[in-house]
Parts: C-alpha cells; structure tokens; sequence
C-alpha cells in the first residue's frame, strides 16, 4: 500500500510518500489507516487534531472514513484544496 | 477537454479556438482565474501551485462529465496550470459553449465552484520579504460548492 | 466600457487585451453570444440587428453603471454589434474583471441579463429560403433579468 | 416633438419617424400621445391591442405610460428588445 501526502501535510509529515509492505493486516479502512499513521508520525496526529478535516483519496477519489482498504492501493491526505 | 499542464496558456488565444468554425454555438462562457499580487493585504511575489497528477486529471475529468450531464454543453474546456507562476499569469481556464447563455453561464460558474473544492491543487504564496506560506481554504468555496 | 459597431470584433483578442498588464485582477468572467444557424428548427442564413442608436449606449451605460455599482469590478466591457451579420459571427462581448470570482462571474450574467430585456436591439432573421422574420422576445429572459 | 419607431413596429406603421410642429397641446402624456397616434395610424392601434406591450422611451430613457411630454421630446416606440 502505497501513502502519499501533499501541501503542507507532506511538510508535517516530513515525507511525501511511504510504502506498507507488507501492510499490518488490521489496517482495512481508512479510518484504521489514520490510527496507524497517527502513531507512526506524530506531525501527522497533530494534523488530524488541530487542522480540521484532512481530505483522503483511494485510488484517486475522495472516499468517506469507512472506506474498506485493500494492500495494492494507493491512499492520499492532504488538506483542504485551493485551487482554481 | 481538461488540460492540466505547467506551461502559461494564452486566454486569447484559447477563446479564439474555442467553438471556432461552428455555427450552432449561440453562447460561450468563460473564467479566467489569475495571480494576485495582494492577498490578505500582503504583497505576493509568486505563487507555486502543488498537485497530485492523477488524481487531477481523474477529479478535472468528473466535474467536466457532471457539467455535461447537467447541462446541454456543445464544448467545455478547462485548463489548469501547476508549478510556479507570477502575478498576473493565468492560473485556470473554464470554458463552456451551448445553444442557450443560461446553459453556458450556469455551467462555467459550477465547473470553477466544484473544480475549487474538488481538484487536488494546493497555493503556496510567496510574499515580498521572501517567505512562503500555504493558502488556507475558505468556507465560502465549499458553500458556493455546495449550492450546486 | 461600452462599445457600439458594425464591425465584427475579436473575442480572443479582446479578452486579451482585457485587464492586460494588470496584477491586481483575480477573476475574469466572459459571455460571448454568437449568431446561432438555427432557430425555431429553421436554418438561419443571416440576422440583421436593428438599433436605436444614442438609446442604446445610455442604456448600455447605465446597466454598466448597475453593475459596477452592486459588485466590486476592476474593469467591464461590453461590446454590442448591429448590422447583418452570418451565423458564428459574434454578436455581443460582456467581461468582467474583480479581485473575487463571484462578483466577476455574477456581474457578467447580470450584465447579459439586463442588456438583454433594456438594450434597444432588435433581432431581424433571415431564412435560408429568403424569408425575414423578426425574433420575438421570451419571457424567460424577462424572468431571468427579474432575479437581479 | 419628434416621434420614432423600431423594429416590427416601424413596418406597421409605414414609417420610421415623424415630426410633430406645432404639438396639439393635449399631447401632455405618454397616454394621450399613444392615443392620438392610434387615431392616425391604424398600424399602430392594431400593434397596441394585438401585440402586448410596446416600450416607449422619451429622450433615451424607459417610461411610464403617465410620463409627461414636453415640445422638444423624442419619443420613441417599438416592440419588447430582442438583443444579446
């Protein structure tokens, strides 16, 4: 599984994209997902606490907390968008 | 169309092809997004727009096929630029051409209000004194979007 | 700015020239409306539009005026042909320039709007089989200016 | 006073516009001038009743039916805009 992150959630982070392989078998939603990455960087967690909704897309579309998670795909948080 | 690319486009130049050589097009609405040199009261020396390639395209693909489903659109074009730019330089094209000017003109302003809430782009302004900061969204975006 | 000719004009120039050299602009919303081939499932050879000159530029002025009186614009243009002109040939020009999308792209459809149910054109079409009929007018667009 | 007509009008009437010198003094009103005209052109009666409004505009600008009329005015009259 594949996590990308952009904008200044990537700054947080401190990387742009990491790789789960393999991926912990507990994380099929994206909420467990978050939980998992909340631990791993704390610049992450505070994101989730202090910025308001950070977005999440599978695969290239926005999908809701619940969205079941499977090991080939690709997962992306990033605030807010602001372009146009 | 959607094109998402870093080079400038000329909105002159892509009005004039638009819808060029028909003669069943009775309207043609456009938006223009440019960089400011002011925001929040402070000078912007540029402007470096992130993006997420892929998605983009796919999001930028959706809300085209959504305005066509909603409304009776002869062409729709839009065109989105990344990377860093200058103050005054094109950032976002939206066009749209129909039989009616309420078809075209609705059209063009849901394209930018969902394309501003939906498409994975992301401003971080240079300021004058050299310092870079990421532009906040603002709710407003997200209640223009939703009146859609 | 309002312009009144016989002249054809250049869409994709003038929105070039429009807020050319200007940083400060965020937004630029355009309409253009275009001599259609078709209406009422007749084909269109022509259309003439016959005007009331010196009525309509202090009518075009004043909608201009409105407009720039209810939405922050940096800039307004509004150019109207009358004169015989061929299906694809570009009737009339509306841009609106701001610091902010919606006034831009608000003002633009108002403009339209107004020019549409104030302006003294009048709309004159001729068939591909010779005949003239002259363009009735809609009550949709007496509604569609009613909602400003 | 100078009296003008447009469009689908300006055919109904026969001409495009006429002069009014001296004005007959009760032509102090829109009202009364449509009336007068409708008397002098059955073109223009049959316009009144049969084809809904017709705008008036005195010196350039829309008015009522009650406007009042002074000697120099042009007033014009013509079928609902079809522009744009």
């Amino acid at each position: 599984m594949r996590i990308r992150y952009f904008a200044w959630l990537k700054q947080r982070v401190g990387c742009a994209e990491e790789l789960l392989d393999p991926v912990p078998p507990h994380l099929t939603s994206v909420a467990a997902l978050k939980a998992f990455l909340a631990e791993r960087h704390p610049g992450f967690a505070e994101a989730l606490a202090s910025r308001g909704v950070i977005r999440c897309a599978v695969n290239h579309d926005y999908v809701p907390e619940d969205a079941p998670l499977r090991a080939g795909d690709e997962v992306a948080f990033f605030p807010p968008v602001t372009g146009g | 169309m959607i094109r998402v690319q870093a080079e400038p486009f000329d909105p002159g130049m892509e009005l004039a092809r638009f819808g060029q050589g028909r003669t069943d097009i009775g309207a043609v609405a456009t938006f223009l997004g440019l960089v400011r040199d002011v925001h929040g009261g402070e000078r912007i020396a540029a402007m470096t727009l992130e993006h997420y390639p892929g998605m983009t395209e796919r999001q930028l693909a959706a809300i085209e096929a959504e305005a066509r489903a909603r409304w009776p659109l002869d062409d729709c074009l839009v065109i989105h630029r990344y990377g860093r730019m200058l103050p005054g330089e094109p950032i976002v094209l939206v066009a749209t051409a129909s039989a009616h000017r309420h078809a075209a003109l609705e059209a063009c302003a849901f394209l930018i209000d969902w394309l501003k809430t939906k498409a994975p782009f992301w401003k971080l302004e240079e300021t004058e004194t050299g310092e870079s900061r990421w532009v906040e969204a603002r709710e407003s975006d997200e209640e223009a979007a939703a009146r859609w």
